[in-house]
């Protein structure tokens, strides 16, 4: 372990001091005075965003540190920063959130550093063992996070949920590594893959093993059929835990499965191509359909998160340049117009009620037509309609998709979005086309709604300025 | 004499009682957290015989870092656990159906 | 001035005094309006007989120019232009006078309307249309002013759109003349199609290459082009001059004012067909099928709208139909090659029909709208120059020799006598018994109205007088050509030539100057002594027999022969039930097949089925797969295990 | 003055006045009509720069601007216009124009719809102007958004289903196309539709590229039997969102074809003009019996659009069966441009009839054709324009619905006799349910207290309508000026169109 290695890992070395920094300070500072842990997390963010930056911005080889265990690339930093930037957002929507409920505690933020944490693991692991380790750090923080108000049946309900199958699905990740370690006799990811280039190892036990990681990413995303804990998770959490669960994880998994597949097991690509052809299918279909269905928001946009990630999934299966980072354009820009979505939500509810019924959103646009807009270009956005983000993120995965072959599937995407649209445009009407049930005026402190702001703009902006970021991401993976 | 398959086939089968008692149980959730801590028992026997038989180090290591998160995962889930208690009283799988739809 | 601008200037004129007229109508009041617009008339009327005699006396040569191009597209040149030779003269000649006398009349007839701007604003647009129609050179703009006089039609129909009569018979009248419209658009379509053309005397020029031509219309069978060609644009002439089966909008029209039934509805607009027909006597002349087919068609025209004549008792109807027959004997002619005769018999019949129709005007203000004849008679007491210009009009519509309708009449009788060609020996019966029927309608309309005993009640009685002068100065005006034009041009215009350079006869087909020139061996005065002894004159001297026995000496007579023959007098007063079918048929059929598919088509299967449809099964689906989600935490990691199962099975054992 | 990169400022212009305008309207709600009303005159007044500078003896790309846009697709922010577009942007400021005045007396939220229509306007102009593939479906499918509000929010009593009903139907045909774009740039790796019309591939591919093309433009035009979106959306929008939609958004759909399915699909479209046209002439006669059978204004007059639209799309597909019947072009052209001035005409005219029902609608508030009668005896005035624009609609000769029809019939006579004959059957039906509708609202006694209290047109209805009315005249009495704008570029589609693409 050199200087230079530590230096690969200062932004993660960074964070983990921070949280326990976070950790230890709030323990010494009064209620009236929980502010200062807010701060002192969003200047952790900022400060690494400055790292991370740092490190993005010096020639840009992959560099490999900690006996190969660890991967420093323009992929890991691109994601590490929006993940930073993105948790900035969610910090500053759940302070509103949690000051309303009673909830504005310390843990709220140590966990979420030690998510985050888990997550940069993730994104720079380069082993199965790292990649284990950054996995369970993420999600173990999650659980605790889901149950974080102690004090909701829904939320406890949800956590179990979370927990037992969440576990269930490590386990079937921790088995699927066992037998790709069994067959490679390698933990380290380059060493499986060359081992795999070299004709090394079993086909039964690489293929059983592939099955069984794929499902294990497959959960991480909620791709059908291992989408089940995702509407009673994202139902049951807190509004601000939703908020969280719907981004961050979301690039973290889509890490996950380009270290495992792409980094991995590329060798086996024929296999799992067809198995993610499957799920991406079988998550466009069920997401969409079933999200017309539901009355409650949060569980609608549940089930929207899981047909985005059918979405995601179109853009690994090529498993090109061109797919990845179209894959990673979309789960970045999905976590954005995802925490805004969520974070009007937070908007809507009032002390002791969340809002959580799509009758919540009506009138909106009289109530508040500057946030209505805000929710309006992100629901077009999600529904991907140009000229927002959201569709020059589904047109790169799309022409992925085709680029590889799979005209139908292309053309179910389509069809699938179109569907989709209906709900999304649903949250339009009920904002703009009806008359408000509650003409109260809907306040909210200065930084969330500026926040707000910049993240509805981004949507539009990314949209108009979309080269800079397709270049960024298509740059991630030359 | 005991060969890989031995053991990979016990681990298979330690892997399938676990997963099969977390989708058979429908009374404690309890059993649930032994039937986790069961299916990473599974996973560590199979790196431990892997490592073993390929004689590669790596897989004993990999399977500290293992029980320790079983550790913490038992932690968190008995924590979770109570505070579902707390809420109904009640720790059966059959009740926890609120959220559903 | 040059010549050009004195063409420009024709149908210009009456366009802006429209224009001010109508636009400006608060402006120019009602005494401006007929001002502006009888001056801008006028004007047209001067300049376009300054134009006739040049053509006619001074041997102006054939004018064929562009004034400006409509538009290029395709290397095809469309134009507005005017093409001016004896036959534009001659109308523009004959549409400018009778506009102008129905102009003034309307000073009278319309003298109380609200709505007196708008009709002169109407009437001069129309002597506008009219005029580009007959100067155009090219057939986009033959179509422009075809269907520019529709409109105007249309408008006038209906120009007392509160009364649920007229404004039914407005539209009626448009829409049966687009039936006409649309067969002749096919045939310009098919003109262009096959000569590259719109233009005149290129597409003349075109014929003969073109004449062999064939094409299949239905699977194999050939059609020649030219049949094709001059079918679908008599279609045209059929709706526009009211030729059977498409008649059935101009006796409804009479709901329109009388002036402009005069005008449009008898002596221009409906002769349009006939105009168009003799323009176009060089494609015409190019198929014996579609000649024979517009003889029949005039035929049944001439002989069985004027049965209807004898029992219609509204005075309008009784003209209108006699136009309806009239129109059938100019397409006789036109059947028969004889174009000429034809359009001889047009300009007569403008005249003495424009005459008829003004002099039935001039009765019916005189008794306050009232136009039913049963409730008339006597009148000739009352009002002796209208009686007077009647007889005139009468006498000339029934071919009393020297009165101008002999002349026209006689000259197509003979034509088919002579012509050879498959249907003209029905068609020499049909106008031979139509010269009875016409004297007899004719001669009962006169008799009901202006002779025997008064039927009019008391009030209506003690306020018909004789109508003002701004009526009766044109009814002079045109009693005069109805006596004697005939008389003065039909030398000239048929045998001397004057309308060689518009109208092209194959000689074969010639019967005007192949047999009937002789007749006039002796001069004019000679073929109308003749005109004495002929079978004609006695067929309708019984007509006018028969007419004043029953209608004058013997009033019960009619009731009996009505009872007596009463089936058909049914079908005669039901005009044999074109209407009643067509409402049934067509109108019925067409509101009913709309329905169908409005209900049917659109609002069942698209919308019901396929649209909706398909959105409530993506909303059943959604109901039923968010069963799924049961709730049970064992039943999520059954669905995870199903899929391990499921991809390991398919993954690795099924490989 | 030229250098000015005009197409970007007609396009960016409106959509900045839009923000403005909607920033504007909470403070000072005054500004925001007449500050609406400056932006489109200028944009109008802009676009007439444009037809005073175009060059009308070129098919090239004229004022044509390009600078990266997605450099790793290789995509451009690239405009640029020939004689078939500037004709459809012409009409389209000029309606932003119309449609400004019109919603004048919007009393909910007007600074919104007048941002709306800004925003409309300038995405329509950008789609008529771009010249990058991906660019022109950016704007073809940004416009649903703000349509997609103004029918919402401002529209009738069944709007939600008419709004959602437009979307998803134009959503659901463009992704298609979408599709169909990828799968051109992955064979082609450009997104430049000039490189996409020079692109030569095979049969299979083009047909189903066609078959996408064809999907998402048939429900813009709309063809039967995608079209069941438009009597909705029209019965529910407000009068101003019925105007653009009808004067100017059917026309995307054709110009789409224009502009895509035929020059880059040759091949294919020679294969299936069958279809277009069969579908073309069902609509004519179909849809003309249907609009027979309405009792609603406005669905009556959608119904009509989508007759007339028939004749666009007509006219677009005869040259391949003009080729194939005569052996030659002519003809070919004809029915193009024919079809062109269709789309132009077909904008005045319907947009011009909306207006009308507007009128009444806003002073009677219902548009059932039995709610009135005998108009014409309490607004004379008006009468005579809504006589003028119904007439116009049924193809009277003299006013613009008669050109393109007239053209299109013409052309369509070289291709088939059977062509022309059911495409002429509009003249007889055409007539039937434009002229009977004038007769039941128009004609006869006045009807009810409501048609006697009713105020002939005031200042703003006096202008839209004669603006209309001047440019229906005009078009139909001299369209030389149109069909010589366009004719070099509908040349040059015509010898594009019949080059066998099969590489």
């Amino acid at each position: 372990m050199t200087l230079a290695e530590l230096q690969l890992a200062l932004p993660e070395i960074f964070v983990l001091s921070m949280a326990c920094v976070v950790l230890l300070a709030d323990l010494f500072i009064s209620d009236e005075r929980r502010g200062l842990t807010h701060t002192l997390a969003v200047i952790t963010l900022v400060f690494a965003t400055i790292l991370s930056l740092r490190l993005m911005m010096a020639p840009g080889e992959v560099i490999y540190g900690f006996s190969d265990t660890f991967i420093r690339d323009r992929f890991g930093d691109v994601l590490k920063v929006f993940s930073y930037l993105i948790l900035i957002g969610v910090f500053v929507y759940a302070k509103h959130y949690l000051r309303q409920f009673d909830l504005f505690k310390g843990e709220f933020y140590t966990l979420s550093l030690f998510a985050l944490l888990g997550t940069m693991v993730l994104i720079s692991a380069g082993s199965l063992l790292t990649v284990y380790l950054g996995l369970e750090l993420l999600t173990l923080a999650s659980y605790a996070l889901v149950a974080i108000d102690r004090n909701s049946m829904q939320g406890s309900e949800a956590a179990v949920k979370y927990f037992v199958l969440g576990s269930l699905a490590s386990g079937f990740l921790l088995f699927g590594m066992s037998l790709i370690f069994g067959a490679t006799g390698s933990l380290d990811l380059n060493d499986v893959s060359a081992a795999l280039a070299s004709g090394m190892g079993e086909s039964m036990l690489l293929t059983v093993g592939l099955v069984f990681i794929v499902l294990g990413i497959a959960f991480k995303l909620g791709a059908v059929p291992l989408h089940m804990w995702i509407p009673d998770v994202y139902h049951g959490a807190p509004l601000p835990i939703t908020l969280f669960l719907s981004s961050i994880p979301k690039l973290a998994a889509v890490a996950l499965a380009i270290r495992l597949l792409d980094n991995g097991l590329i060798e086996l690509h024929a296999d799992w191509q067809g198995m993610l052809i499957v799920l991406a299918a079988l998550s466009m279909i069920l997401g969409n359909v079933v999200a017309i269905a539901q009355t409650n928001i949060k569980r609608m946009l549940a089930y929207s998160t899981i047909s985005h990630m059918g979405f995601v999934l179109l853009g690994m299966l090529p498993a090109t340049q061109q797919g990845y980072a179209a894959a990673m354009f979309y789960a970045i820009v999905y976590a954005i117009m995802s925490a805004g979505a969520f974070a009007v939500l937070i908007l809507l509810s009032n002390k002791g009620a969340e809002a959580e019924n799509l009758d919540d959103l009506k009138g909106l646009a009289k109530r508040n037509p500057w946030h209505a807009l805000m929710m309006l270009m992100l629901m077009f956005s999600l529904a991907g309609i140009p000229v927002f983000v959201g569709f020059f993120a589904k047109w790169q995965v799309i022409a992925a998709t085709l680029s590889a072959g799979f005209t139908w599937l292309s053309i179910l995407a389509v069809v699938m979005a179109v569907i989709g649209a209906f709900y999304y445009l649903r949250v339009v009407k009920l904002m703009y086309f009806d008359e408000p049930d509650d003409t109260e005026p809907v306040a909210a402190p200065v930084d969330f709604r500026a926040v707000l702001t910049v993240n509805g703009v981004a949507v539009l902006a990314l949209g108009i300025f979309s080269g800079g970021l397709i270049s960024l991401c298509v740059s991630s993976f030359v | 004499m005991l060969t890989l398959a031995h053991f990979i086939t016990l681990g298979a089968v330690l892997f399938c009682i676990s997963v099969a008692g977390i989708f058979l149980n429908r009374k404690n959730v309890l059993i649930l957290l032994m039937c986790i801590e069961l299916m990473l028992l599974a996973v560590n026997m199979n790196f431990i015989a892997f490592a073993r038989f390929l004689d590669v180090l790596d897989g004993q290591v990999f399977v500290f870092f293992i029980l320790t998160v079983a550790a913490a995962e038992a932690a968190i889930g008995l924590a979770l656990l109570v505070v579902l208690f707390r809420n109904r009283r009640s720790i059966s799988v059959e009740d926890i159906a609120d959220l559903k739809g | 001035m040059s010549i050009e601008t004195v063409l420009l200037l024709i149908p210009l004129l009456p366009l802006v005094g429209s224009a001010v007229a109508g636009l400006l109508r608060h402006q120019v009041g009602r005494a401006g309006a007929h001002w502006i617009t009888i001056l801008a008339v006028a004007g047209s009327a001067l300049l376009s007989a300054w134009v006739a005699w040049q053509v006619f006396f001074n041997g102006l040569p054939t004018m064929d120019y562009t004034v400006y191009t409509w538009a290029v597209a395709d290397g095809i040149r469309f134009e507005v232009g005017f093409l001016v030779d004896s036959l534009t003269a001659l109308m523009m000649t004959v549409v400018t006078f009778v506009s102008l006398m129905v102009h003034i009349y309307t000073i009278g007839y319309m003298h109380d309307d609200p709505g007196y701007q708008r009709f002169f604003s109407y009437i001069n647009l129309f002597t506008f249309a009219m005029l580009m129609l007959v100067m155009a050179n090219n057939f986009m703009q033959l179509f422009f002013g075809w269907e520019a006089v529709g409109l105007v039609s249309y408008l006038l129909i209906g120009f007392w759109f509160k009364k649920d009569t007229a404004v039914k018979a407005n539209l009626k009248a448009f829409l049966v003349n687009r039936v006409g419209d649309f067969g002749f658009l096919l045939g310009i379509a098919a003109i262009l199609a096959y000569m590259g053309s719109l233009n005149y005397a290129e597409v003349f020029a075109q014929v003969p290459a073109v004449e062999g031509t064939t094409i299949s219309l239905f699977g194999d069978t050939q059609w020649s082009l030219m049949t094709v060609i001059c079918i679908c644009l008599f279609i045209g002439a059929m709706g526009k001059s009211a030729q059977v089966p498409l008649h059935v909008w101009l006796p409804d029209s009479m709901e329109g004012p009388t002036p402009i039934s005069a005008l449009i509805h008898a002596a221009t607009m409906v002769t349009a067909g006939i105009f168009m027909v003799a323009r176009l006597s060089p494609i015409f002349e190019s198929s014996e099928v579609a000649l024979s087919f517009i003889l029949v068609i005039g035929a049944i025209t001439a002989l069985f709208m004027g049965l209807v004549g004898i029992v219609q008792n509204d005075i309008k109807r009784v003209v209108a139909y006699s136009t309806l027959s009239q129109l059938g004997y100019m397409t006789v002619a036109l059947g028969a090659s004889a174009y000429s005769v034809a359009i001889f018999h047009l300009m007569t019949h403008a005249f003495f029909k424009a005459l008829l129709f003004l002099a039935a005007g001039s009765v019916i203000i005189a008794l306050h709208h009232k136009q039913d004849m049963r409730e008339m008679g006597g009148l000739r007491k009352y009002m002796p120059i209208t009686a007077a210009t009647a007889w005139v009009g009468s006498l000339a519509l029934i071919g009393f020799p020297f009165f101008s309708g002999f002349f026209s009449k006689d000259l197509i009788i003979e034509a088919v006598h002579y012509a050879d060609r498959p249907g003209a020996g029905f068609a020499y019966f049909a106008v031979m018994a139509g010269v009875l029927i016409t004297a007899l309608y004719t001669f009962r309309m006169l008799y009901l109205t202006f002779h025997g005993p008064t039927r009019m009640d008391e009030e209506t009685r003690s306020h018909a007088h004789e109508t003002p002068a701004v009526v009766t100065i044109p009814l002079i005006l045109l009693a005069i050509p109805s006596l004697a034009i005939g008389y003065f041009t039909v030398e000239p215009l048929l045998f001397g030539g004057a309308l060689s350079d518009s109208i092209v006869v194959r000689s074969a087909n010639d019967v005007v100057a192949n047999d009937l020139a002789g007749k006039f061996d002796h001069g004019v005065l000679a073929f109308a002594l003749h005109g004495f002894l002929t079978p004609v004159f006695w067929l309708a001297m019984l007509g006018v027999g028969i007419s004043t026995y029953i209608y004058l000496f013997n009033p019960g007579l009619a009731d009996t022969l009505k009872r007596r023959f009463h089936a058909i007098w049914k079908i005669l007063d039901n005009k044999y039930g074109f209407d009643t079918l067509y409402q049934k048929t067509l109108t019925g059929a067409g509101l009913g097949i709309a329905s169908g598919l409005s209900k049917g088509g659109d609002r069942t299967v698209i919308d019901g089925w396929l649209v909706n449809g398909s959105a409530r099964m993506v909303g059943r689906m959604s109901g039923a797969l968010r069963q799924l989600q049961s709730g049970f935490l064992f039943h999520y990691a059954f669905v995870m295990v199903v899929a391990l199962v499921a991809l390991v099975a398919s993954f690795v054992l099924l490989r | 003055m030229l250098d000015w990169p005009l197409l970007s400022l007609l396009t960016w212009i409106p959509i900045a006045g839009a923000v403005v305008v909607a920033a504007l309207g909470q403070r000072s709600p005054d500004m925001v009509r007449p500050l609406a009303l400056i932006v489109a005159l200028v944009t109008f007044g802009l676009s007439l720069l444009l037809y005073v500078g175009f060059d009308a003896s070129t098919a090239q790309m004229q004022f044509v601007e390009k600078t990266v846009w997605i450099e790793a697709f290789n995509i451009h922010y690239h405009l640029g216009i020939d004689g078939l577009s500037l004709p459809l942007i012409l009409l389209n400021t000029l309606i932003c124009v119309l449609v400004i005045v019109g919603g004048w007396g919007i009393k909910d939220r007007p600074h919104q719809y007048m941002a709306a229509f800004l925003m409309l306007h300038a995405l329509m102009t950008g789609m008529f102007a771009a010249l990058d593939a991906l660019l022109f479906y950016v704007f073809f499918e940004a416009i649903l958004v703000p349509m997609f509000l103004i029918i919402g929010i401002w529209g009738g009593p069944n709007r939600i289903y008419a709004t959602v009903k437009f979307f998803l139907f134009t959503f659901f045909g463009s992704v298609f196309m979408l599709i169909a774009l990828l799968w051109l740039y992955l064979d082609s790796g450009s997104f430049a539709v000039a490189d996409l019309q020079q692109h030569q591939f095979g049969l299979t591919a083009q047909i189903l590229v066609f078959l996408a093309f064809l999907i998402a433009f048939a429900v813009k035009v709309p063809m039967w039997p995608v079209h069941t979106w438009l009597p909705d959306a029209h019965v529910e929008a407000p009068t101003g969102g019925s105007v653009v939609l009808a004067a100017v958004m059917l026309k995307i759909g054709g110009y789409g074809l224009l502009r895509f399915a035929l020059p880059i699909t040759p091949d294919a479209a020679a294969h299936l003009d069958w279809l277009v046209i069969a579908l073309s002439l069902i609509a004519i006669v179909y849809i003309g019996f249907v609009a027979l059978a309405q009792s609603d204004m406005k669905k009556l007059i959608a119904y009509s659009s989508i007759s007339h639209m028939g004749f666009v799309t007509l006219g677009m597909f005869l040259a391949f069966a003009i080729a194939r019947n005569t052996g030659e072009l002519t003809g070919a052209g004809l029915g193009i441009s024919g079809a062109m001035v269709q789309m132009i005409s077909h904008g005045f005219i319907s947009g011009a009839m909306f207006l009308a029902v507007g009128v009444l609608y806003d002073r009677v508030h219902s548009r059932e054709i039995s709610a009135y009668g005998g108009v014409a005896n309490t607004m004379p005035w008006f009468a005579m324009f809504a006589v003028l624009f119904f007439m116009a609609n049924s193809g009277l000769p003299g006013t613009s619905g008669f050109v393109g029809e007239f053209m299109v019939i013409l052309a369509a006579f070289h291709a088939s006799f059977w062509f022309a004959f059911a495409a002429a059957v509009t003249l007889i039906l055409g007539a039937a349910y434009s002229l009977w509708l004038v007769k039941r609202v128009f004609y006869g006694e006045v009807a009810n207290d409501n048609v006697a209290s009713l105020k002939d047109l005031e200042g703003r209805e006096w202008f839209m309508l004669t603006v209309l009315a001047v440019f229906t005249l005009g078009l139909g009495l001299w369209p030389y000026p149109l069909i010589e704008l366009m004719e070099p570029s509908v040349q040059n589609l015509v010898e594009h169109i019949m080059q066998s693409k099969l590489g």
